[in-house]
């Protein structure tokens, strides 16, 4: 469970949020522009919210009244960047054993990603779905307290997407986390998010 | 157009009050460029716009002489002293034993190939029977002029060096030193070249001239030249 | 003919490079970050032995260290430490010499990364030092290997200092590029021309291996 | 005091990085490229200066040049010519000497674009030189300064090429450089110190401002 | 016009294409990794083929037979980069005024991508939609005679992309030249697509 209580002035944009997340899917939507990225970065510590709260279970993460401000590394959450953010120095297996040390895991994830063909390849050498899967799977290698999501689908073909979107649920089921995606394709995740919150 | 003066290192403190006398004698403003002989020599033998070169030696000159680099034979103006010296009230009375001693651990001496001074150092060291056992203690200046600095600045205890460093009013630096005794190494006869840079130039020909003058003679006297 | 100047040379490249690595590479990293008035005085510390010519540092330490005076004294006689005359003050003067010969094109090369990089490592747990050796460091690879070859062979060229502060002592602090000045001051120009040469091939060798090194990164088939 | 010799370091660093920007950065740009031997040797040439001993550099430019012999003779005669002891030649030694400083770190940073940037420019039907100049350049604008500051610095700080090829002319060659070496060997001590201290703060001034402006670059709320 | 008959060797893929496009919009479609934007890469001479021919109006660009490679530039492409590859250095006004000198089309573009508000910032400054908005609008600027674009619409939310598709489609028909685009949601350009190409 995390609550978010936050203000941030972005150039002219005034965003501001008051919500709790639970456990389980949130599908974040909102016009482009809108804020979703940076309210994802607030979250995970990588931007400052001007004031407010942003609370993991009880926890406080950000605190403005009382400067508690808790470095990303400690958050444990499972980013994917709407641009990747690859390590353009590392392979796709590389990625995945910077993130984790458990190998089984690793194995299962680029299975999951159906990349198990690319293990060797740089981000460069990759397709853009193959990227954005890599990303994903990045994140998960972690096994993460809280995933954030900001639009992982956007680059794959139907068949990829629904394959990968279901197998991906077994993997939120066993974490049992709050997850936020970001998609303007609600159609993808239908029928398995469990809330929906849309910005502006 | 001013003329261009090769100097060799040791005469550096002389030179500094020559010049206004050259100007006034003669009327011709000179630009001294100062380093070991045997540099000069190098930069004169690859092209360097000189017009007249004071070494602190005969054999750089007389060589430029026989490979066309001068008008006329070269001249004797003056003969150096070389002296042991330091900032350290040391007694120099024995100065082989001193410099055998542990306590001294550098001794800074010209470079022996182009500095004349330096040359000097090592025939007197050589004679005295220690400069293989010192070995180890050299610091080599490039000119006599680093020589001077080593000693100046205390990088060194004691160095050898020319007379006219201890001569010249401008240094304020107290320091101690003992003349090495003339029998223990070649006189250092210092020898003079007007060069080919310096052809036709009348001004040069007259500054070259005032070098052998009484008066010039005078102020190397007062930096503790021997001039006959 | 004596290979001791060589061998000194390349000795005193080795050492200060490795230094500097050690020293500069973390520096350049700390001075890439976002910018504050501390970083900017330090950044322009560090730029100073740039604009000094070597005849001025070589007299600045000469008159610091001399054994006779002052701080110069106090090394001697605590330490037993003499830095003018001594290998240890040739690298000790190089390492400061060739400081921003490190870290200049490092720290650019650390501005040009996208921030993503290192905030996608943060929130994998990663620490700063972990970031800055996995993620950071090899994607700077190329501007890393330049800058240590820049600053090696920077420190082979270093003669003006060593004129000052080294008293060509063979074996300790003559190193090629005096032997060299040495042998052409003298006329030998056969040395100087062994020398130069010898220089020439071993470096040349070198860098041309970093280079083929650096090309030959595995690229792909539609690169 | 005789101001002659910072105004001549001055023009020299100058003068040197003006045409090393004009040469080098094409050169630094071809040589980002696909590899190829072709390139690979040139990069090696262009290289060789960095690890060419500056008093090495200077003895084979003294033998190349000297008005007495072979080449320089020819020059002398043809074109009345002389680059030994003149600034021209001078001009020339640094520009050799401080090549790789301009070329080296401007290429690793082409080599860190993406090469979608140029690609996307190329679709746009801009030529090569346009993407270059309004894409490739302005993106590695950092490294850039960083390189001509290196250059010009690296220019200022030259001393063992001057002391060979240069022959101390007061006015022509003898640079700041040179001038500090001399004042302390002539005990003038002062003199060194005014020399020294102008050239730090001349410089100081420049780097600093520099790193204010690189610093103050465009930035948004959220960077 | 533009008729492609050309083999590639993508790694452990073997691409082969033999097709010719016609004026209008053409939906390219196809797993992730199958070799889409390779295609649109080679068709805009920014990779070559290992071997055939590429043909635009009848006048050979790519011929491996005599062997003719037309550059890039003289092809005059309005190409939309799957990772956008914006210039850092530009703001968006400046990245349409990099491609074309017509005052009037560069307003009406950034009136069409509602970045009108946005022109004096740099990519870094943008949502990642409108950073494909301004991608799209570059890609125009130079008034095509051919069009490729790799997957344009990914990161715009319905609303955007309809208003948007809307209007590119007024754009298309007064340029009647041909279009590619590569996307895996078909239905963005649902009804509005002349032809439709499935890879592999
Ligand atoms: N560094 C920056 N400087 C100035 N403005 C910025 C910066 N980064 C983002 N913005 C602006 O902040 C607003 C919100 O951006 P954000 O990336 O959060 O949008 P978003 O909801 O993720 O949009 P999209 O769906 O297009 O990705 C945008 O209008 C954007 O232009
Ligand atoms: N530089 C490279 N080196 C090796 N393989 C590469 C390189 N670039 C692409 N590939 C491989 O070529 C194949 C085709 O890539 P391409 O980018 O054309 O796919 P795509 O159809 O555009 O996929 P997507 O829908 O995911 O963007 C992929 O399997 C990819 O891994
Ligand atoms: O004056 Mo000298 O030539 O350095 O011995
Ligand atoms: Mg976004
Ligand atoms: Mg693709």
């Amino acid at each position: 469970m995390i609550r978010v209580d936050i203000k941030k002035q972005i150039g002219r944009l005034e965003f501001s949020l008051n919500k709790t997340f639970g456990d389980g899917i949130t599908l974040i939507s909102g016009p482009s522009g809108a804020g979703k990225t940076t309210l994802l970065k607030m979250i995970a510590g990588l931007i400052k919210p001007d004031e407010g709260i942003i609370a993991f279970n009880n926890l406080p993460w950000f605190d403005s009244r009382v400067r508690i401000n808790v470095q990303p590394q400690y958050r444990k959450i499972g980013f994917v960047f709407q641009d990747y953010a690859l390590f353009p120095n590392m392979s796709v297996r590389q990625h995945l054993e910077y993130a984790t040390t458990d190998i089984a895991w690793i194995e299962r994830l680029l299975k999951l990603g159906r990349l198990e063909n690319f293990a060797t390849q740089r981000p460069h050498q990759l397709s853009g779905g193959q990227q954005q899967r890599l990303a994903i799977l990045r994140a998960l290698a972690i096994k993460p307290q809280l995933i954030l999501m900001d639009e992982p689908f956007s680059a794959l073909d139907q068949k990829t997407k629904t394959t990968l979107i279901a197998e991906l649920q077994i993997i939120f089921k066993e974490l049992k986390v709050p997850i936020l995606i970001v998609s303007h394709n609600p159609q993808d995740i239908a029928g398995i998010y469990d809330d929906e919150m849309a910005i502006e | 157009q001013t003329l261009r003066v090769a100097i060799a290192a040791n005469l550096e403190p002389v030179m500094k009050v020559m010049k206004a006398d050259i100007k006034k004698q003669t009327g011709a403003d000179i630009e001294v460029i100062s380093g070991s002989s045997g540099n000069l020599a190098t930069q004169i033998r690859n092209g360097a716009p000189f017009d007249i070169f004071l070494s602190a030696d005969t054999g750089f000159p007389q060589l430029l002489q026989q490979d066309g680099f001068g008008i006329q034979p070269a001249e004797i103006y003056a003969q150096g002293v070389l002296i042991i010296c330091s900032k350290q009230s040391l007694n120099f009375s024995n100065w082989p034993a001193l410099l055998q001693q542990n306590n001294i651990e550098k001794i800074a001496i010209g470079n022996p190939k182009i500095a004349p001074y330096g040359r000097a150092a090592m025939e007197a060291l050589t004679k005295t029977g220690i400069y293989n056992k010192l070995s180890s203690k050299f610091v080599t200046g490039e000119s006599i002029s680093q020589v001077n600095t080593y000693i100046l600045q205390g990088a060194v205890p004691v160095g050898f060096t020319t007379l006219s460093l201890v001569k010249d009013p401008a240094n304020k630096t107290k320091l101690y030193y003992k003349e090495i005794d003339p029998k223990l190494y070649a006189p250092i006869e210092q020898s003079m070249l007007l060069l080919k840079n310096a052809r036709g130039n009348a001004a040069a020909a007259k500054v070259y001239a005032w070098f052998k003058s009484e008066q010039a003679k005078r102020i190397l006297k007062q930096f503790g030249y021997h001039v006959n | 003919m004596d290979l001791s100047p060589l061998i000194l040379s390349l000795k005193l490249g080795a050492v200060t490079t490795l230094i500097l690595l050690v020293i500069g590479l973390p520096l350049a990293w700390g001075l890439s970050g976002r910018r504050s008035l501390f970083k900017l005085i330090i950044e322009a510390i560090v730029t100073m032995p740039l604009v000094l010519p070597p005849s001025v540092l070589g007299f600045y330490l000469l008159v610091a260290f001399s054994p006779e005076q002052g701080f110069g004294k106090w090394l001697h006689k605590v330490f037993d430490l003499q830095l003018v005359f001594s290998f240890k003050g040739l690298v000790l003067a190089s390492a400061i010499y060739s400081l921003p010969f490190m870290v200049s094109p490092v720290k650019s090369a650390f501005q040009q990364l996208p921030v993503s990089l290192a905030q996608a490592s943060y929130t994998l747990g990663k620490t700063r030092w972990q970031t800055f050796w996995h993620v950071l460091l090899p994607n700077i690879k190329p501007t890393l290997i330049t800058a240590a070859v820049l600053t090696f062979a920077h420190t082979l060229g270093e003669f003006g200092v060593v004129l000052m502060i080294g008293g060509n002592i063979p074996g300790v602090t003559r190193v090629a590029s005096i032997a060299v000045y040495n042998s052409v001051e003298q006329m030998e120009y056969a040395t100087a021309n062994v020398y130069s040469f010898c220089l020439l091939a071993i470096t040349f060798i070198m860098v041309l291996g970093v280079f083929i090194y650096n090309k030959y990164q595995v690229k792909g088939p539609l690169d």
